[in-house]
């Protein structure tokens, strides 16, 4: 029935059949916008958090995703800017991908401030030394970007190309999409760094803490490089559930190899730097602001474990993608892009979970902290949001321009 | 801080604290809850969501009993005069420095809750309203109007009794003067200590309190080698006393102890 | 058709443009952002003229002298008065909100007043043949009227003395105790042994204490680490309830007696036993303050010849000549007959010691006893009550209080209103006195007379600072600067010996039992649990742990482990005369097998001293 | 290929710039009428009384703003004059020893802490640089409540019409209100250098 709305010469499945993939995520968006309306409605009560534990799982969340959502601007830097022309393959992808991260990120934001209405403020009075200003600067505008970006990939829509206007306005938008992607492009370096600044200037927690170069603590750096590691790793993983699921050849394997070498070759990078920085942060900076390195692990389950387990998830994965056999293999290919995708996740985890467990005083204690059932949820919502938004975008726009090519396979799931 | 414009008189508040003195009877506390209009705790809270400006803790030197020794140990904003964490923090300038002062100040109607404050602070003196600032029935009439009550979703600290810094301000323009009187202005755990354990002075001035133990090598700070030159200094004829301040010192018991 | 809905889209999207340009959206911004500043829930403090009025604490006997900040004529704040001869400028956390005790949650401003008043007038009838209008009524003497005061050596208990004077058989009752008749001078004690008296914790005067503090060695024994044990020069760890052994002992060593049963029984070397016998002789003047009523231990005062040194006989400002005759004596309520009460009259409006209901209970008739308690809480003897009258609160309350444990010379305060009271509630006093055909209400001002007529000793008014002799004011000034805050203290009497502890020992004591392995151990002065606290004071328990807190009971982790208690979680604790809910508070400071509870009147009603218990988890 | 072109477009910015610039600021504002129809032109003229008589500082130095009802029935015992505001004065508020609630336009957000004494005493301002010319007020002027922040229209600053009861008063007779925004303040406090930091007047 909704035939006249699916892009010609690619087939979806029945109506019913997209409606039954649906429900589920329905649910689950429902039941998180439901805690998430209970912190607002009483008060950040409803969390977990406490005076100690100021932030919790949704800033650990938020910086994991956008790290993740990095695809988006990284492959539009390699595709529009380095002329990787095979990335036209996933670009569109990308682009829903990362707009599906960056806007459950800010989502969560408007939730975890104690004054949503007050949010406004910081592009106000902004204060410019703090690291806060320059991520919500930054992502706000990459959000637009990414819309912008979004919009005509929705203007290609079957039914809505028959408004002339709108194909003007979407070709006119295509012919600027560089200037976008250069801006997207240097909006996301910064916002990367400056999340990863976020916690690498806590003077006050030692563990966080890095040197400076320049201006910016070295976390501002490795978090730009770690996410645009990661972010091609997290494109070729979702590329491939998406073909698991809908049973269909959607790109050619070369473009996720060539992707998962991106994605080795910058985690080797990456993994040099970290570990330099790490043997710094150790050696230099923890013993000059009076910590021992010791007291940071001695803390159960935060044993030294964590250290390693966190290179592992790099390492690991950058052997695989950096092996051209082993790429080659799309098991090998998609459990290392997994595996880089979770040393992401480790990272950013360690950084603000463990960071805030860590007693600063002598005679404070090592705290520990689960999320409440209302923070869960909320992040659930923003997971059901974006599965939502990707299926309503791969059914009714090219998400992937070679699907017609590769061939009309009966379809199955969206 | 708005302009670098210099006001009249340049003072740094700050405060000296004696823990041998101190018996933790809880009066400072209180003292600052009641000048403060800090509401009682919620139902709900416990020590890790209350709000507590000024919290004594307890601390021993880890020892058994008969070699077992503890101090009460008030600890309030320490008012970081360098690189203070909050406040560079703080993404819309909720958090101001008073160059007249040196006050580390909150500001909860600017304050939108982002608690990036909290993580920054190594102290911990920094507090989030988790719940709806509530009174029971007539008891707001013993708010003090001298400082604005906080709603919901801010975050508040101790600011060294601002409100009584504008008063002794108004004081002194009464009197025609433009700098307030010398020991008008006392914050209310001060006033409050029945033991005179705390001290409270401007550092600037060499004869006060806190300038004097500054100069004292049985006077400590915390964490300093953090370099936030904290404004608050401790005082102690313990040895192992004096080096709460130091986080290096042996890791606190893993068996959760009140305190 | 499509034209239309496309026509619409425009003029949506025009109007959306258009007020851009006007100023509606970006108000609506500003405003809501205000709003937020002071959204229902945020109350507006009032504002007013700010002055300065002065009182005296009446929370506990201590009565510290207080500096009241108000606003337009209500207390926002209170601080003490700096260079108060007797509080030395000193209030306690209590004291500090005290002017929040009438908005305590839960406070009773109700009760039956008629009903109440009828039953102790008929009481007094039956009592009394030769009262009018009751000629055929006889007095059992099983059948007495009794007053018990928590707070004695007030001019209210002076009032009741009067009230029960003037009923056959009417019996005025306090705790009694060893200090009834004493008090102490921490300024001539150069060694303080506390048999766990919270000595540095709320105990007596605590501005005084504190300023006294620096002179004197303090050795406490006691089982737990409670915070006088933490701070005291030597902590004595005893086993719990093993205080009076502990005292036998050092009576013994200061006889050169063998004290090697005595150490055993309270865990400590012989060594140490004469240690601390030989450092009470040695270093001057000693004091000796038992904890809970240990006879033992008030005995060693007299052996270290303590007596009119460090412990003197309490005395008591000027009374009135006619209060004197026929008022009735001041009887201990250990030593009344058993089933001896049928109608007791309690006043708790004043705290003082909480006395364990079993103790009372035992005097009172078996069959339905008509109980009458004043009280502004119902935590307390409201629960075993079958009348309970309201009666004003601290600093509504107009009334004195008694010289403080460590003021040895007579002082006369008041405390005096600040707030208005609450339409209902009662002058206990004045009620009984009515109740029994006295007229009272002009007692305190004819003590102050009388006080003034002596014309000994001082006056110092708070408002000024200023210290006068007695004589050099007239009756009325003085009567006036009492109520404006005002502190009258006698010049330095002779000092005689404490009268004999005229006291039979502790109340029931829980006996042991094997199916309870726990030992409890009151903490927090049951004087702080019992009267009357701010709201506020939840940022001393709940929201730090300084305080236990209220019906709250520590353990040590393996303890709780071993009968299933968690941290925070629900219990009951149950004891051999009965059972209360607590909350548990896992605590590795608290030594195996004992039971660190505060004392609230629930508490204290089942656990005695050193008491065996069991905790069962909910 | 559409009938009307850009005219819905221009309908729907007319529309939107009419309801955002005429109606919304009369929507959002409550208007309260002040409970005594006082005149301050009467008090200064027939009663000789200056600012100061009434709008005078506490002993503590606080400010006593609206003056209290026992100020005014210093001299309001029994009707003063024949008006039937007078008569409603005494009866409603002398005789019951009722205070007024006056609404004070003035009234500033909970967290400004504002003393009179070195703005009058250092700064040597004048009443009417910061009320405007309240003395001109014939007739208290409604007190115009924000529906939303419920702060005082008065601190956004306007002019306001001075609807006189006076003969011969010209209609066009105005009180300009002056603003009363932290941005005023700070403009007046960054002219004189005494701008430190938000501590100066936030409380």
């Amino acid at each position: 029935m909704d035939k006249r709305f699916i892009p010609a010469g690619i087939s979806r499945c029945s109506v019913g059949k997209f409606l039954l993939w649906l429900a589920p995520w329905a649910a689950m968006l429902a039941f998180g916008l439901y805690s998430a309306g209970l912190c607002l409605v009483k008060g950040l009560n409803q969390t977990h958090m406490n005076n100690r534990f100021a932030f919790g799982l949704w800033i650990f969340l938020d910086l994991t995703v956008i790290a993740l959502g990095a695809g988006a601007f990284f492959t539009g830097f390699l595709l529009y800017i380095l002329k990787l022309k095979e990335l036209r393959a996933v670009i569109n992808s990308a682009v829903v991908i990362g707009l599906m991260c960056y806007g459950g990120a800010m989502a969560v934001l408007g939730v975890d401030v104690g004054q949503p209405l007050r949010a406004w403020f910081t592009f106000w009075y902004p204060n410019v030394h703090s690291m806060l200003t320059e991520v919500t600067f930054c992502i706000s505008c990459y959000l637009t970007v990414l819309l912008i970006e979004y919009v005509p990939i929705v203007l290609k829509n079957r039914k809505l190309r028959q408004i002339p206007s709108f194909l003007v306005f979407e070709h006119e938008l295509h012919k600027l999409v560089y200037v976008f992607a250069g801006v997207g492009t240097f909006l996301s370096f910064f916002h990367q760094g400056s999340l990863g600044g976020l916690y690498g200037v806590l003077r006050g927690r030692p563990f966080a803490f890095r040197e400076e170069l320049g201006i910016w603590p070295t976390t501002f750096f490795l978090f730009i490089l770690s996410a645009a590691a990661v972010g091609p790793s997290f494109i070729v993983l979702t590329t491939w559930l998406v073909e698991k699921i809908s049973r269909k050849r959607l790109v050619k394997p070369a473009v996720l190899q060539s992707l998962g070498r991106i994605s080795g070759m910058l985690l080797a990078a990456y993994l040099l730097l970290k570990l330099v920085d790490t043997l710094v942060w150790l050696n230099r900076t923890t013993p000059r602001s009076g910590f021992l390195p010791a007291q940071y692990y001695a803390w159960e389950p935060f044993g030294l474990w964590i250290l390693f387990a966190e290179l592992a998830f790099f390492l690991l994965p950058m052997v695989i993608l950096l092996w051209p056999k082993l790429r080659a293999r799309t098991g090998w290919l998609i459990s290392a892009a997994g595996m880089a995708c979770c040393g992401v996740a480790v990272n950013r985890f360690v950084l603000t979970i463990q960071t805030l467990a860590l007693p600063t005083l002598s005679f404070d204690r090592f705290l520990q902290y689960l999320p409440s059932w209302q923070e869960t949820g909320t992040f659930l919502a923003v997971l059901a949001a974006g599965v939502l938004v990707y299926s309503f975008s791969f059914r009714y726009f090219v998400v992937f321009p070679e699907e017609r090519e590769l061939g009309a396979a009966p379809s199955a799931a969206p | 801080m708005i302009s670098e414009k210099k006001p009249g008189k340049i003072c740094r508040y700050g405060m000296a604290i004696d823990i041998d003195k101190c018996t933790g009877c809880g009066a400072c506390m209180i003292a600052c809850a009641v000048e403060n209009n800090v509401p009682p705790g919620n139902p709900g809270a416990t020590d890790l969501t209350g709000i507590t400006w000024l919290r004594v803790f307890k601390v021993d030197n880890g020892e058994e009993y008969p070699r077992k020794e503890s101090v009460y140990f008030p600890m309030m904003c320490q008012q970081c005069g360098m690189e203070t964490p909050c406040y560079l923090v703080c993404p819309q300038q909720a958090v101001d420095v008073d160059p007249a002062t040196g006050i580390v100040f909150q500001m909860p109607e600017r304050c939108l809750g982002c608690r990036y404050c909290m993580a920054a602070c190594p102290y911990h003196s920094r507090y989030f309203n988790w719940w709806d600032p509530k009174w029971p029935a007539g008891m707001e009439k013993t708010l003090n109007p001298d400082v604005a009550p906080r709603m919901r979703g801010v975050v508040e600290k101790c600011n060294y009794c601002h409100g009584r810094w504008h008063a002794a301000r108004q004081r002194a323009a009464e009197a025609g003067l433009k700098d307030i009187i010398p020991g008008d202005y006392v914050p209310a755990c001060v006033e409050a200590c029945p033991a005179g354990a705390i001290q409270f002075g401007d550092l600037n001035d060499p004869a006060s309190a806190p300038a004097k133990a500054a100069g004292d090598p049985e006077s400590f700070r915390l964490l300093v080698s953090l370099g936030t030159e904290p404004k608050v200094y401790y005082h102690s004829k313990k040895e192992w006393a004096r080096r709460i301040g130091d986080p290096s010192r042996a890791p606190a018991p893993k068996e959760p102890s009140r305190g | 058709m499509p034209d239309t809905r496309r026509n619409v889209l425009k003029f949506i999207g025009g109007a959306a443009a258009g007020a851009m340009f006007t100023p509606a959206p970006w108000r609506l911004i500003t405003d809501t952002a205000l709003w937020s500043e002071n959204w229902p829930g945020v109350p507006r403090p009032l504002r007013g003229e700010i002055s300065a009025r002065y009182t005296n604490c009446s929370i506990c006997p201590a009565g510290c002298a207080v500096r009241a900040r108000c606003v337009g004529g209500q207390p926002v704040s209170l601080a003490g008065v700096a260079g108060h001869p007797l509080s030395r400028g000193g209030l306690c956390a209590f004291g500090v909100a005290g002017h929040q005790l009438p908005y305590c949650p839960g406070r009773l401003t109700e009760g039956l007043v008629e009903a109440a008043a009828g039953a102790i007038a008929r009481a007094a009838a039956n009592c009394n043949p030769d009262a009018a209008g009751t000629p055929a009524a006889v007095c059992y003497p099983a059948e007495r009227v009794a007053v018990l005061d928590l707070r004695p050596g007030r001019t209210a208990s002076w009032t009741y003395r009067r009230a029960m004077g003037a009923v056959k058989g009417g019996l005025y009752l306090t705790a009694g105790g060893p200090f009834s008749g004493a008090a102490v001078d921490l300024a001539k004690a150069r060694t303080v042994l506390s048999l766990g008296a919270p000595v540095l914790d709320g105990w007596g005067t605590p501005g005084n204490v504190l300023a006294e503090r620096a002179h004197f060695r303090l050795i406490q024994a006691e089982a737990i680490e409670s915070r006088t044990a933490s701070l005291a020069d030597q902590w004595l760890r005893i086993r719990p309830g093993s205080a009076p052994a502990l005292a036998s002992g050092i009576a013994g060593a200061l006889k050169k007696a063998p004290v090697a049963d005595m150490a055993e029984a309270t865990g400590l070397t012989e060594q140490q036993i004469n240690d601390v016998a030989a450092e009470l002789t040695q270093h001057g003047p000693a004091l000796v303050l038992p904890g809970d009523d240990c006879l033992e231990a008030w005995a060693i005062n007299e052996q270290v010849g303590g007596f009119g040194v460090t412990v003197v006989a309490r005395t008591e400002p000027p009374v009135p000549e006619a209060w004197t005759k026929g008022c009735a004596p001041v009887t201990p309520l250990a030593s009344v007959a058993d089933g001896s009460i049928r109608t007791l009259i309690i006043d708790e409006s004043a705290s003082g010691d909480y006395i364990p209901w079993g103790g009372i209970r035992r005097k009172l008739v078996a069959d339905n006893p008509v109980v009458i308690a004043f009280t502004s809480s119902p935590a307390g003897y409201a629960r075993h009550s079958l009348f309970v009258l309201p009666t004003a609160v601290y600093p509504e309350t107009l009334e004195d209080i008694p010289g403080a444990i460590d003021s040895p010379r007579a002082a006369f305060r008041m405390a005096v209103p600040l707030v208005a009271a609450p339409a209902g509630v009662v002058n206990s006093s004045e009620f009984v006195a009515k109740a029994v055909g006295l007229d009272a209400a002009t007692a305190l001002r004819e003590r102050a007379d009388a006080i003034r007529k002596a014309a000994r000793g001082v006056l110092i008014t708070y408002a000024d600072g200023r210290s006068r002799p007695t004589a050099q004011v007239a009756p009325d000034d003085f009567w006036k600067a009492l109520n404006e805050g005002a502190c009258w203290i006698d010049t330095e009497a002779q000092r005689a010996a404490p009268p004999a502890a005229d006291w039979t020992g502790p109340g029931a004591r829980p006996a042991a039992s094997p199916r309870l392995p726990l030992v409890a151990v009151l903490t927090e002065s049951a004087t702080a649990a019992t009267a009357p606290a701010s709201p506020l004071m939840t940022k001393l328990d709940r929201e730090s742990n300084l305080r236990l807190g209220l019906r709250r009971a520590a353990l040590h982790p393996e303890t709780a482990r071993s009968c299933g208690a968690r941290d925070g979680g629900r219990a009951e604790l149950e004891t051999s005369l009965g059972k209360c809910r607590i909350e548990v508070v896992v605590d590795a400071s608290v030594p195996r097998g004992i039971l660190q509870v505060a004392a609230s009147p629930d508490v204290i009603d089942i656990c005695g001293a050193g008491a065996r218990c069991r905790v069962l988890p909910l | 290929m559409n009938s009307w072109g850009k005219v819905p477009i221009l309908a729907g910015v007319l529309t939107s710039l009419c309801v955002g610039w005429i109606g919304f600021p009369r929507v959002i504002y409550k208007s309260r009428p002040q409970p005594v129809a006082f005149s301050h032109p009467v008090h200064a003229q027939k009663a000789g009384l200056l600012c100061v008589d009434c709008h005078a500082p506490r002993e503590d130095g606080t400010y006593a703003g609206v003056p209290p009802l026992s100020r005014c029935a210093g001299c309001h015992t029994a009707n003063l004059g024949p008006s039937a505001a007078e008569k409603q004065f005494i009866a409603e508020y002398v005789k019951p020893k009722r205070e007024p609630e006056w609404a004070v336009y003035a009234r500033q957000p909970e967290n400004v802490w504002f003393s009179h004494t070195p703005h009058i005493r250092f700064a040597k301002l004048e009443c009417e640089e910061c009320h405007g010319g309240q003395e001109r007020s014939d007739q208290p002027r409604p007190y115009l409540e924000d529906r939303i922040s419920g702060y005082s229209r008065d601190i956004w600053g306007y002019k306001a019409a001075n609807h006189s009861r006076r003969v011969g008063a010209s209609p066009d007779d105005f009180i300009v209100v002056p603003g009363m925004k932290m941005d005023d303040c700070i403009a007046c406090h960054r002219s004189e250098g005494l701008e430190h930091s938000c501590l100066d007047c936030h409380k």
